[in-house]
């Protein structure tokens, strides 16, 4: 089995590289071939990985590949953690990989970076994976950013659009805002055990739950909860979790694809993985899991209500992704750590397939984003239209689908979750989370309404043009739209209320709220009807008759909203106004600090004053001093004369 | 008490002619100062005893250095409106420190030594009976300190040389007789003999 | 004060030093006027050795003096060639001219 | 005879005895002519030879041992108890490996790009590598210190030759401002002889001194070894001397010349006065951290490649007095000393991951420069259009710089980062800001050189690597990328060595008065 | 008293000899055979260096009624200045030919002027020690006022002879009263006198050692008695500096160490205070004011003041490591000084005198290798290994830090900082400069040679210093 592992993480490496380094030699078709291949392979392997161990009852592998260094008694190793979490991880990863790569061939098909491309997310591939198998916390970081160094490379893929190249430069400082919390929660981790194992960390967790740091002032904190606040603020960077969020709307300057595996279904979701790999810590603080809940929940509505707002229609479902990736954070809040799990599955389809099908418009339209130049395209790209249905209808959570399952699963489990006790934190969550529904559903059909019904606002030379995709982006759709649709249904009872992850995410029993909705579910037909009769079904109706009325049966409405509500539309257009807080405020300000203490610091300080000065100050010495030398015989005499008088006097009277 | 009054005297214009040589205008006059300040040294070294070396003084100092200033001074012959630059600035700052620096040394010689105070004050020791400067400095001048002798005679030579080296130049236009090459010179340098084709008489 | 001895030699002998030594840089005239200051320090110093052989009852110091003398001669010689030198490259012996080195 | 037995010295005389005939081949005054040709092949030849001889030792060297390896000792001036004694360490033979290994890359990246006297250059870098092989190689105080100075005369010759337009005053500065400080490390080092009766390194750390004295002489240390490091406020001399430096130059002093300054610290500071490093220690960790935190800040401003690079340096190389100086907060920490080997290897780390790092992003820098004679971040942008192999290079160097794991420049950060959380969580913090700010600046960096549409019409006519110029990056790139995968290899060489000097800064010196 | 019993004067004597057949032959030499002379002269150094090693003790000698002493110090002192004279004739040769002042006399001026050194080194009473010095000054005024037509030389001259004698004066001043108060003049006398009788160690034997230093420091050119030395260094003809500079520094060490640590030892707390004020004061002037020369002699005039600074601070300790140190000091010195000033000639030529610090722009591009030659010499002048002057750096450290004076150190190491500064620039006008001057140089082939294996020799005892310090060290019994 070890060796399954070591090619499902290495095929797509020895891809990448082949085609990065060879891709002029084996050209085009080479590549994508080579890459396929190779992710199509870890993606069967992944599948056998799964099987073997939720059909045929294998063990959960734990073991080190090759020991990185070892110093002072801290292992520091590349080994893999192999349970049914990593294992369905891994069956994501590559799947959604694989649909990609396909897709790719077609949305890439000019773009004179071909071969590059694929090397980048064949490479992406690979890190993902080194993240989810890892069996340590230096090898998670190292997938972590790996996996940011890809994301970097990738939005900045077209580097000659400036656009990008910011976008890139802002993913990447701002993922780096996270990983400085999760370095430091790492470090923290290796101060309380001296040990960056999982299984090491994970055994002494209770005797890091009774130890105390004292980090600012008198009041000393819980070892756990700074532990799990750090590593959460790492989560924040890479979940695109408010205030650390600004970067996923801008990553869609990447190519589609691009947002679709990484920023949609994978990397994104790293955080998710990683807090609920984490369960055993985060179980042992209570605090931290009310920061995560907070925290997710704010994510979960406020951004929900940005992509109203947005005309490019990647934003959009880039809002909803950060929308989402807060219901899962919410999850992991109460810890429903398997429903946060489940969500993130069905969401990775749905997510990834709507993204394609937005990049199926796009290619279609010539790489035409702006919702405001489409409309009514249905009748021109019908699979599209159908599959971005499908995802839309999960995503809103239609009953029957993927979306549907999870995220009502979701919201029942924050209902649950009483033993927060805190109220406000309570009802912030739960709150957020059930008003998130109708705010999801009024985007997503608004961008449903605003790209393929209606009216036609589409560019004259692009309507010449205009037709369906190709075979290579379709199918991959297609192929997505499938679980989007049945993998709720099949999945929910196994996975949340089946002991799934029992042997992967540790629960404590006064937290375990799936356990008490495991034991009410009776099927889920059951569920179906149970939704009907809480609010969230029909608050998802309501955001999309809303939709429908604003977009398209009042489309002037939408216009005098605006105009009404001013202040509170620029609110949103304005993102909160976290990008000018980030950009003019710390980036500036850092620039600002930067010359301030190069020009008054290092210039004028040290070097005007302190070196030059002194260097100066003793040429104006040896300037004054040459003047005594007057070239006088009886000057000369004189000074002679003085110096033997001062001996003498030196002598005589001191 | 007539030593006293000798000394003091003598003492007296020795200061004197000293302060002269370094303040009067022309250089004449101070090396004719000079001179005086010599003899009172010599008169003052007779007072102490030490013959030989106050007849030296006047024999090599009076006699001979002496007149070689006299006689660049006079070679030279320096304008001495020109040099009547007087003193420097500083002249009595400067003239202050040298009045310290005395300061200084008698308080040594009078106040913080054993030489100023006591028995030692009190004078030199007299000579013993019969005994003769001269001659008790020549026993020790060529046994114990020949060393030293011939060293002095090196730096005449030393000195010769030097001021050789230093004047002696030869012009290169100037008209010397060499004796030798008169003597030594032969009719056919001097008279050249040209054979002349005789003129033919017409 | 009346017993001529050693201290009024020393004494005599500091005063002739002090005003050689003053002589030499109070004045801006001529350098002959150095020179002969030079010889007035050598002679205080004969004083001093004078003195201090005669108090001692020792004739090293005499001796020492004999020494003294010979090399002021050899040394008046130098000096006086080297003013001659002097005089014959600037045709002058002003010691307020002799500053071009300097600095 | 046996090779091992004078191994060291084989790695100090042979590059000076190559730099010697280089100069004799000399270039008869024309770059281009057979015999500079011939020198050139001679240089190389040397330094590759070299670079044998530095794999031998790593063949050779015996893990686990903390004691001297290849030691060699012959007396030298014997009135003052000076001997030859050469010796390597843990400690110091991962940094003579790091130095033979760029050698080779300096010669090669100056093949034809140095046109004036050629014979000069390789001939200065030649000795260059000797002497700096000699001062990590070398356990005698005055032997230490011969080669520590006489490696100025040629760095200061190789800035003040073939340097940009401030060459002369950077190369003063650095020439003076160095000599500043270690002119007090001799001071140093005398009166511990004085102290202890010969200059051996093993006698100046037997020998028992009060704290007063030890830290008299610790802050002469400080002044000699931090001016090299360099740590803030003495670092001002580095941003000038790496502007105004070849190619060449800047990169022997980024990687390797700086490393001296921690080599001093680690072999010499903290061994021979462990309780005056412990009174110290917060002022180092203070500077160090005002060195992480302080110049990446000014980093970020820099409009000139060079200098920002060399900002950045002085950055990382805050890590490296960091790592080396958390053992005594560690100890007062959790009362035990476990962590303090982490900080130190990271910091040892550190140094050669620096090296590698810094010297490939001069070298890049040199790439630009040789195209477009240019240092100003604004005359470029948009070079990936024209040149994507160097821009690919470019970009992982970068990331090596920012601390990407997978890369060496990861390792150590990593390592110091762990340690300094067990000293205090507040170190960790101001150490850990490096992700951010170090992204900052390097990546905004790649951003105005790399990306974008092409800046300036001939950055349009640049051509992309020719095969030299790979060769180098390539190997450097390897290097980096070896090192961030698999650093166990140079761990294992440091581990005895650090562990053995973490067991001896316990033990306090004072108990012997 | 025999003559087997003079012999370890027999270099003295042997020397005094040979000057006088010199002075004889030169005089029926015409002006364009004096190759002649400086061969007899070369011939008389080489003999006296022989008669030196051949004659000399095993032990500790006096003869002369204990005014001579024959030992380790004479030894060592004699033949460094034996080399050092012969090499300042090699230099000398060629640029007095070249500028028409090649005459016999600038070599039996030298050669006097050796005499008088050998005479001083040997010296154990104040009487001959003060007559070789005379003999040294007379001949020195002589040689700076060699070039008649000169009028800085003759400037320079009357400088040093005014000063020079003022210097001899207190110096003389001084003796007079260690006379007067321990009754002899005799350095073992005396300090056997001050062993008997503690009660001597007063005010007026201290005013009669500070008198004492006065001529001493003059003679180093030790501030603030240093004032003829850049004006002497600058006026004088090069070949005439370049002998200023080497050999007569020796002969100064010869006579503080003779006068007060064999003399005085006893009484170094009287003396100490002194030597350390013109120590601070000549490494701090000398170094400060360096740096606003153009003037290469003068600049280097004031870096040997610098560098007496150095000596003075070894010899300052009153231990014989300081003595060894102090020697050691000196002798390297007087090496790279020589070379130093011995660049000028190699620079001048006909009617031209490259005294200027711009001269030396593009010294690389004529001639890397008298580059690399002038290099060695200025590193070496900073203290930078491995050129010996490091070692000579090291061994006065050690000698101030073993008699525990650490901020005397730290004092001389900055100051050495600060003289970075310009020899440096030395090196910067040679290396980065393009040159002004294009010409080819025009030294004779015998000034080449000799210049090289200066420079080499500068080089090869920094990397060979075992057996010179130990030689310096063991003469004054400072090795265990």
């Amino acid at each position: 089995m070890q060796s399954v592992h070591l090619t499902i993480v290495l095929a797509p490496l020895a891809a990448a590289i082949i085609a990065g380094l060879f891709g002029r030699r084996i050209g085009r078709a080479g590549a994508h071939w080579i890459t396929i291949l190779a992710v199509g392979l870890s993606c069967v392997l992944s599948l056998v990985v799964l099987k073997d161990l939720v059909l045929d009852g294998g063990q959960p592998m734990n073991y080190s590949v090759y020991t990185w260094a070892v110093i002072d008694g801290l292992r520091m190793e590349v080994g893999f953690l192999v349970d049914r979490l990593t294992a369905l991880m891994m069956v994501v990863v590559t799947f959604v990989s694989l649909m990609v790569h396909i897709y790719t061939i077609g949305y890439m098909h000019d773009d004179p970076g071909y071969t590059r491309f694929f090397s980048h997310i064949s490479l992406f591939t690979f890190a993902m994976l080194m993240l989810v198998m890892s069996n340590n916390f230096l090898q998670l970081f190292f997938g972590w950013e790996a996996v940011g160094l890809v994301s970097y490379l990738l939005i900045g893929f077209w580097f000659r659009r400036e656009s990008a190249i910011f976008a890139n430069l802002k993913a990447f400082l701002v993922n780096r805002v996270g990983d400085f919390g999760f370095m430091l929660g790492i470090a923290a981790i290796v101060m309380l055990t001296h040990s960056l194992d999982y299984a090491t960390v994970f055994d002494s967790a209770e005797s890091i739950a009774a130890r105390e740091v004292s980090i600012l002032g008198a009041s000393p904190w819980n070892a756990m909860t700074l532990v799990c606040i750090l590593l959460f603020i790492g989560a924040m960077g890479k979940s695109a979790q408010a205030p650390l969020h600004v970067w996923l709307p801008d990553s869609m300057e990447g190519p589609t694809p691009i947002s679709a595996l990484i920023h949609a279904a994978t990397m994104v979701t790293a955080g998710i993985f990683m807090v609920a790999r984490m369960s055993p810590l985060y179980e042992y603080s209570e605090t931290a899991l009310a920061v995560v809940l907070v925290i997710g929940a704010l994510t979960a509505f406020f951004m929900g209500l940005l992509g109203i707002v947005q005309n490019d229609i990647k934003r959009v479902v880039a809002y909803s992704t950060l929308s989402q990736l807060g219901y899962m954070t919410v999850a992991l809040g109460v810890s429903a750590y398997g429903a946060a799990i489940f969500h993130l599955m069905t969401h990775a389809f749905f997510k990834a397939l709507l993204f394609l099908a937005a990049g199926s418009v796009i290619i279609a339209l010539h790489h035409e984003q702006d919702m405001c130049k489409m409309g009514g395209l249905k009748k021109y790209m019908p699979v599209t239209y159908w599959t971005a249905l499908i995802g839309t209808l999960a995503l809103v959570g239609f009953p029957g689908t993927a979306g549907f399952f999870s995220k009502d699963a979701l919201i029942e489990a924050v209902r649950d979750s009483h033993w927060q006790g805190q109220g406000l934190v309570y009802w912030i969550a739960y709150l957020s989370v059930t008003l998130g529904v109708f705010v999801t559903a009024l985007y997503s059909f608004r961008l449903l309404f605003l790209v393929f019904h209606g009216e036609e606002r589409i560019e004259p030379e692009a309507r010449a043009h205009l037709h369906e995709s190709p075979l290579v982006v379709t199918v991959p759709l297609v192929l997505l739209a499938i679980p989007s649709v049945v993998i709720g249904w099949l999945t929910i009872e196994p996975i949340l209320f089946g002991g799934y992850f029992a042997d992967s995410i540790v629960v404590a029993e006064r937290h375990d709220v799936l356990a008490h909705l495991g034991a009410a579910w009776h099927g889920g037909m059951q569920f179906i009807l149970h939704a009907l009769q809480g609010p969230t079904v029909w608050l998802a109706a309501a955001g999309a008759l809303t939709a429908w009325y604003v977009y398209l049966k009042r489309p002037g409405l939408a216009g005098q909203l605006r105009e009404r509500l001013s202040g509170l539309y620029n609110l949103l257009v304005r993102k909160y106004y976290f990008d000018d807080l980030y950009i003019k405020g710390f980036a500036a300000g850092g620039v600002g600090i930067g010359r301030m203490l190069w020009q008054g610091g290092d210039v004028v300080l040290i070097d005007g004053i302190a070196v030059n000065g002194t260097a100066n100050s003793i040429g104006r010495l040896a300037g004054v001093l040459r003047r005594v030398q007057t070239g006088y015989l009886y000057h000369y005499a004189f000074a002679m004369i003085i110096g033997l008088t001062v001996f003498l006097g030196w002598l005589l009277w001191f | 008490m007539i030593q006293a009054i000798l000394f003091y005297t003598f003492a007296a214009v020795l200061v004197a002619a000293a302060l002269g040589v370094i303040l009067v205008r022309n250089p004449v006059h101070a090396v004719l100062l000079l001179i005086l300040t010599f003899f009172q040294s010599a008169v003052l070294w007779l007072l102490a005893e030490v013959e030989f070396l106050a007849i030296v003084l006047v024999l090599v100092y009076v006699g001979a250095v002496m007149v070689l200033f006299l006689f660049v001074v006079m070679m030279l012959n320096i304008n001495v409106a020109t040099v009547r630059g007087g003193f420097t600035r500083y002249a009595p700052f400067g003239l202050a420190i040298a009045a310290l620096m005395v300061i200084e040394l008698v308080q040594v010689i009078w106040l913080r030594s054993r030489v100023g105070t006591g028995a030692l004050a009190a004078g030199f020791q007299p000579t013993p009976e019969g005994y003769s400067n001269t001659k008790s400095l020549g026993a020790i001048l060529y046994t114990e300190h020949v060393y030293a002798f011939e060293i002095a005679a090196v730096i005449l030579l030393l000195a010769i040389v030097a001021a050789i080296t230093l004047t002696m130049r030869k012009r290169p236009g100037l008209k010397v007789q060499d004796i030798g090459r008169q003597v030594a010179v032969r009719p056919q340098d001097r008279i050249r003999i040209v054979s002349m084709k005789a003129e033919e008489r017409r | 004060m009346m017993t001529i001895g050693l201290p009024h030699y020393l004494t005599l002998a500091a005063i002739l030093f002090a005003i050689s030594v003053a002589g030499i840089f109070i004045n801006r005239r001529n350098l002959i006027l150095l020179l002969m200051c030079v010889e007035l320090i050598l002679l205080s110093v004969n004083f001093n050795f004078i003195a201090f052989a005669r108090w001692l009852g020792d004739e090293t110091g005499q001796i020492f003096v004999f020494f003294i003398l010979t090399v002021a001669a050899a040394e008046a010689a130098i000096g006086l060639a080297i003013l001659v030198v002097l005089f014959r490259t600037q045709q002058s012996i002003n010691v307020q001219e002799l500053d071009s080195m300097k600095g | 005879m046996d090779l091992s037995n004078s191994l060291l010295s084989l790695l100090i005389w042979l590059p000076i005895v190559g730099g010697l005939v280089v100069l004799a081949i000399g270039d008869a005054g024309d770059a281009k002519s057979s015999r500079a040709g011939t020198m050139r092949v001679v240089a190389l030849a040397s330094s590759l030879l070299t670079l044998v001889a530095g794999i031998f030792l790593y063949a050779r060297f015996e893990n686990g041992v903390a004691a001297m390896q290849f030691v060699e000792r012959v007396p030298w001036v014997p009135s003052f108890g000076v001997d030859y004694h050469l010796g390597v360490d843990g400690i110091s033979a991962p940094l003579i490996l790091l130095t033979v290994f760029i050698t080779p890359l300096v010669v090669i990246a100056g093949w034809d790009t140095i046109k004036q006297r050629p014979a000069q250059y390789f001939g200065a870098f030649l000795i260059l590598e000797g002497l700096m092989n000699g001062v990590f190689a070398a356990l005698d105080g005055v032997l230490f210190y011969v080669m520590w100075e006489a490696m100025l005369v040629p760095m200061f010759l190789i800035i003040g030759v073939w340097g940009g337009e401030r060459r002369i005053y950077a190369t003063l500065k650095f020439f003076i401002y160095t000599f500043f400080g270690s002119v007090l490390l001799l001071v140093a080092f005398i009166y511990l002889y004085v102290q202890a009766g010969d200059f051996s390194f093993a006698s100046f750390v037997d020998v028992p001194l009060t704290l007063t004295e030890q830290k008299y002489l610790f802050i002469a240390f400080l002044l000699a070894f931090a001016v090299k490091v360099p740590m803030w406020p003495v670092h001002t001399w580095l941003p000038d001397a790496h502007v105004e430096a070849p190619t060449g130059g800047s990169v022997i002093l980024a990687a390797i010349m700086l490393k001296m300054g921690g080599y001093g610290f680690i072999r010499i500071s903290m061994p021979m006065l462990p309780d005056a490093s412990a009174y110290f220690d917060g002022l180092m960790i203070a500077l160090s951290l005002i060195a992480i935190v302080y110049i990446a800040f000014v980093a970020l401003v820099q409009k000139d490649m060079k200098k920002l690079i060399a900002y950045s340096s002085i950055a990382h190389m805050g890590f490296v007095t960091l790592g080396f100086f958390l053992l005594w907060s560690i100890l007062e920490r959790q009362g035990d000393v476990q962590g303090a080997a982490l900080g130190m290897t990271g910091g040892m780390v550190q140094m050669v991951s620096h090296g590698l790092v810094s010297g490939a992003l001069f070298f890049c820098v040199g790439v630009l420069y040789d195209r477009l004679h240019s240092r100003q971040i604004a005359d470029y942008g948009g070079v990936a259009n024209t040149m994507p192999m160097f821009g690919a290079l470019m970009v992982l160097f970068a990331m090596a710089n920012v601390g990407l794991p997978g890369t060496s420049g990861f390792v150590g950060e990593f390592m110091v980062i762990m340690a300094s959380f067990k000293a205090s969580a507040w170190y960790a913090f101001g150490a850990a800001t490096i992700l951010v700010t170090g992204a900052a600046y390097t990546l905004w960096l790649v951003k105005r050189v790399v990306y974008g549409e092409v800046g300036n019409p001939k950055v349009g006519q640049f051509s992309d690597l020719n095969a030299r110029e790979l060769t180098v990056l390539g190997v450097l790139a390897f290097a980096v990328l070896l090192l961030g995968i698999w650093p166990a290899p140079l761990v294992d060489m440091m581990a005895a060595s650090v562990e053995q000097l973490v067991d001896q800064l316990g033990r306090s010196k004072l108990a012997g008065l | 008293m025999s003559w087997t019993e003079l012999a370890p004067a027999a270099p003295e004597m042997a020397l005094l000899a040979l000057i006088c057949g010199v002075l004889v032959v030169d005089l029926f030499i015409e002006d364009a055979r004096r190759g002649i002379t400086y061969w007899l002269s070369m011939g008389s150094l080489a003999i006296t260096a022989i008669v030196l090693l051949a004659t000399a003790p095993d032990s500790r000698t006096l003869i002369f009624d204990g005014s001579y002493v024959s030992d380790g110090l004479s030894l060592v002192l004699k033949l460094s200045s034996v080399i050092l004279v012969g090499l300042s004739f090699v230099y000398a040769r060629g640029y007095l030919a070249q500028n028409g002042l090649h005459k016999g006399e600038f070599y039996t001026l030298g050669l006097f002027g050796l005499l008088g050194m050998m005479i001083m080194m040997s010296a154990n009473s104040l009487m001959t020690i003060y007559l070789g010095l005379e003999t040294l000054a007379l001949s020195q005024y002589a040689l700076v006022a060699f070039d008649r037509n000169s009028k800085v030389a003759a400037e320079s001259a009357m400088k040093y002879f005014v000063l020079g004698a003022i210097a001899s004066g207190a110096l003389l001043y001084g003796i007079s009263w260690t006379y007067g108060v321990t009754g002899h003049l005799g350095f073992d006398e005396i300090a056997a006198a001050l062993r008997a009788d503690p009660g001597l160690n007063g005010v007026p034997l201290w005013f009669g050692i500070a008198f004492m230093i006065v001529g001493i420091a003059f003679k180093f050119g030790a501030v603030p008695f240093h004032m003829w030395l850049p004006d002497v260094y600058h006026g004088a003809r090069t070949p005439v500096t370049i002998y200023l500079a080497a050999a007569p520094k020796l002969a100064a060490l010869a006579l503080v160490v003779r006068i007060l640590a064999e003399g005085l030892g006893s009484l170094y707390e009287a003396w100490q205070g002194m030597v350390m004020v013109l120590a601070v004061l000549s490494l701090v002037i000398g170094n400060v004011v360096a740096i606003a020369q153009s003037n290469i002699k003068r600049m280097l005039g004031y870096s040997t003041i610098a560098h007496v600074g150095f000596i003075l601070a070894a010899f300052f300790c009153g231990t014989e490591q300081g003595y060894g140190a102090a020697l050691y000091y000196a002798i390297t010195y007087v090496i790279m000084a020589a070379g130093s000033f011995a660049m000028v000639i190699l620079l001048s030529r006909k009617g031209y005198e490259a005294e200027n610090l711009s001269d030396f722009k593009g010294l690389n591009a004529r001639s890397p290798w008298f580059a690399a030659m002038m290099l060695f010499f200025m590193f070496s002048l900073t203290g930078v290994p491995p050129w010996v002057g490091f070692f000579a750096k090291l061994t006065a450290i050690e000698a101030v830090l073993d008699a525990g004076y650490p901020a005397l150190a730290v004092l001389m190491v900055l100051a050495s900082v600060v003289g970075a500064y310009y020899y440096l620039r030395v090196v910067w006008y040679m290396y980065f400069d393009a040159p002004q001057d294009r010409s080819v140089l025009q030294a004779s082939l015998d000034t080449r040679i000799a210049l090289s294996l200066n420079g080499l020799a500068v080089l090869a005892l920094g990397i060979v210093p075992s057996w010179l310090i130990r030689v310096c060290y063991e003469v004054f019994g400072a090795l265990q």
